[in-house]
């Protein structure tokens, strides 16, 4: 059942030190906001699950608090590295990072299968590369009406789901438009979900009939965060910040430059900064 | 007119590849670019499919990124992530794929995971992400790659997707019934599998370009066709919609 | 590729005698008028799919057009039996009639698994009931992560999917709205489609940028029969006629009469009787 | 007041059964105007539930077939039927599922198939649709079913969906981890499961019934609570609730 909530209340009572955590968004709706949050309350020991983990994700490595991630592609799109999650898998800079790799389909795939409530995914898929050879979460099940060998994974169930959207109403029922990624699977396929939003509506604006919406008791904690998918964008209120993305190479490049621009941009400052970093792009959202 | 660069020849050479009924699979850079340029060409029906769940997008401009709004807002619809790789990528519907890679072998396997060991890699590449599954379940897979002894390699330290896995039937072997790579096309030539052996073997060259400089650029011995044919140099009208569709980009990138 | 054509070249070219054909609606945007074209043309020896057969496949099934029917459910909701078929099966009239009978969950599953390319479906069901004693396509598989048993079925993979949607656009794209039903796996799950829709447009409405839309090069044929899902619905054009399906009740009761019903206002008629039947409903269509 | 049906006794003792907070999912006839009548009363926030894929629909009129417009247009979004099937049906989202059908056994189990044997059968019923994973997958299940000799059977001719199966841990036997049939409402009275053997037991008889009745209507040796109390009858708020609602549903039904 939602609960309307401060960033903060939303993150100290649903992540905790150790868990499994699901902050998905297809290059779309990443939560940003939310990352800070986890980054400044000082997590732990995070199991990371993402398909695409990119500047956010470098952040929380980069600050030590990761120890496994599980994704399928990890770069900076259009620009290159992501210099954190290398310094970590290269150099154990500043931990050791356990890296659980998989293909876009098997993690597409393994979502899906979690908000079905199934225990593994099927798909027609890894055949003749080397991933199952260095993923034992990779194994294969045999069709009893065809024969066929196919790939399973084991469904995703993380502890905590956190996405970004555009709406929620004053219910807690969350409205996500556009490049849709895997954030519905994601909150379904979750224990518990944090869900920051754009802005908190009356009403839902009226779109299709098959619109698609996460019920109010689908989800735990709403925040309201204006901005909250900066650099990423938020379809219906601001483009993408790519410039944002090829600085991220020169301030990631190195530890010293990182942990200064970290403790500046993100220790040092709250949720608030988010809508200011937007506020020149905010187009009136229909 | 012969003023351009090799990486406008080799997105032109690829390009020309696509058919105006083709159904593409999209990723980010070189074969975004030679996608828009077909369709903004000789293929203006052609059907774009980026993995973000864009279906028959028309960008006006290059995405930095394989799910940017440019693509939502262009498409015809956009489906979720799950449904594009269960009912479109796996479902059999698209016919072309495009893939590259920080290495490829002789028989077009691709290595995008790690340079060095897996477990202690020298370099720690972004990983796979959509290319397993799409070199095998796309029908026909062109690859575009600038070629170099780094990138083309005799033996590749990690496959991340297949092409024609040890050559002859051996794809086929793996139960596999899609094409694979049909075109590989770098900044020197156009490869093509020899239809026996799956070895990728150069069919036509860039204009200008010498064998002395593709076999200086390739990590293996490298075999050509019988006949060898030059490739077409790039028409004034493919130079200038493809610098213009670059020029937009820019003018939009830097907007943001 | 769509071609835009009439029903009776569609159903020609598209629906041939042996077929396995969906023709799917789940309560809303039932293909009537194109089983009707089928009727008129004469199909015989047809295996039927549908998760909820009613009133159009009890119509083909007294017609003598069907041998084998795969279903999950087969009434006339909120009215009772549907009598041709319960004569199929009970009295073999006109003909014996092949029952190959599942759950709406495993046939949602099998029509899912047959639009994503698989062999098979896997979900937690079939426990405990007779159904598996008595079809002999409900299988097992064991998850290899948890060793849980789920239930397994061959993936659909019709002929021909049959389906009625409110508009197309002039290239043949499909758009879809309110109680979608399997329709869109259907399309995606068969070798080759009939699409009859309430109207071609010049440019499909304004929706959600996720709005449910079938690709020019996913149908094959694309004909215009304005209320062509009577008595069923086609949200935003026409109710569910009601009292319809109370009236067949009676028409369909004992054989003379269903017959003499079929010869008069089916077998005598063309896809053009459906929109007078709608015409007093017609509401505007945005 | 007393003036009321029998019928109307079943449909309210369902509704009361029904909580605020509940998610539910509901079926066609009795199921959808208890779940209503719930909605309308005493619990305005309960989310229902039909598996056509209407997510928190608020119907004004009780609709005739599973997938009727009301259902969609008044819903907060309409998934598909897989989706439905998949996601929150099997995904154990949903707390409360409605059954009933022609045939039930004393461990509510229930037959919707065939009555006599299915290959040449008597009568040949609709069949299972979604309840075979209703009665497995939803948290727990509310029985609505008109008692009598003929469905209340000491053998069901087929088990369409399961129940408590053979009694005590059968059930949990199965790996089905829901309760399953939590309440049996009739006509006549309220049933519960045993706490040991999970044989349905008459907790609660409905006013002016008695207990012959009921054991005249049932196909076998019927069992009682320690106490059994009596249902409180209709209130006059929860009958002119009911019967607006099937007034309304009358009038709209016979304009279509």
């Amino acid at each position: 059942m939602a609960r309307i909530t401060s960033l903060a209340e939303a993150v100290q009572s649903a992540v905790h030190d150790g868990d499994t955590v699901a902050m998905e968004g297809f290059t779309h709706l990443i939560p940003h906001a939310a990352g800070h949050e986890i980054i400044r309350q000082a997590r732990k020991k995070l199991t990371l699950i993402r398909m695409t983990p990119d500047l956010i994700y470098d952040q929380l490595i980069g600050m030590g608090c990761v120890s496994k991630l599980v994704f399928s592609w990890g770069g900076n799109p259009g620009v290159g590295s992501l210099h954190r999650l290398r310094d970590a898998v290269e150099n154990g800079w500043p931990h050791k990072l356990e890296l659980e790799e998989h293909s876009h389909a098997a993690l597409a795939n393994a979502y899906e299968a979690g908000a079905a409530g199934l225990p593994c995914a099927i798909f027609r898929g890894y055949i003749g590369g080397d991933l199952p050879r260095v993923n034992s979460r990779i194994k294969r099940v045999i069709c009893p009406f065809t024969g066929e060998e196919l790939a399973a994974v084991p469904a995703l169930r993380p502890d905590v789901a956190v996405i970004h959207a555009q709406r929620a109403d004053r219910a807690g029922n969350v409205m996500i438009e556009g490049v849709l990624g895997v954030q519905k699977e994601a909150v379904l396929a979750s224990k518990r979900s944090v869900v920051t939003v754009e802005e908190i509506v009356d009403e839902l604006p009226e779109r299709s009939l098959n619109a698609i919406v996460l019920p109010h008791w689908t989800v735990d904690h709403v925040v309201e965060v204006p901005g909250g998918a900066f650099p990423s964008y938020a379809q219906g209120y601001y483009p993408r910040t790519n410039s944002f993305y090829k600085e991220w190479d020169a301030i990631s490049r190195e530890r010293e430059p990182f942990l200064g621009w970290m403790k500046e941009n993100v220790l040092m400052k709250g949720p608030e900064v988010f809508a200011q970093q937007v506020r020149k792009f905010r187009v009136a959202a229909e | 007119m012969t003023d351009y660069t090799p990486n406008e020849m080799m997105t032109i050479a690829a390009a020309r590849a696509l058919k105006d009924d083709d159904v593409c699979f999209v990723g980010i850079g070189m074969p975004s670019a030679a996608a828009n340029l077909a369709r903004l060409t000789h293929a203006p029906n052609i059907t774009l499919i980026y993995e973000s769940g864009t279906l028959g997008t028309k960008p006006n401009i290059l995405p930095l990124s394989i799910g940017d709004g440019e693509l939502c807002e262009t498409a015809l619809t956009t489906v979720s992530v799950p449904e594009m790789f269960r009912y479109w990528l796996q479902g059999g519907r698209i016919k072309v794929g495009f893939l590259g890679g920080a290495q490829i072998d002789r028989f077009a396997n691709l290595n995008t995971t790690v340079v060095g060991s897996y477990d202690s890699p020298k370099v720690r590449l972004p990983g796979g992400g959509g290319a397993p599954e799409i070199a095998t379940s796309c029908g026909e897979i062109f690859i575009i790659m600038a070629q170099s002894k780094r990138s083309f390699v005799e033996k590749l330290d990690f496959v991340t997707s297949i092409g024609h896995v040890s050559g002859h039937d051996s794809r086929a072997g793996l139960g596999v019934q899609t094409k694979g790579p049909t075109k590989l096309i770098t900044d020197l030539a156009q490869l093509e599998p020899d239809p026996v052996t799956k070895e990728m073997t150069v069919v036509s060259i860039h204009p200008g370009v010498t064998r002395e400089q593709i076999e200086g650029n390739t990590g293996w011995k490298i075999a050509y066709a019988a006949k060898v044919a030059e490739t077409p140099p790039p028409s004034p009208h493919e130079l200038e919609v493809l610098r213009d569709l670059h020029a937009r980009t820019r003018r939009a990138q830097e907007a943001a």
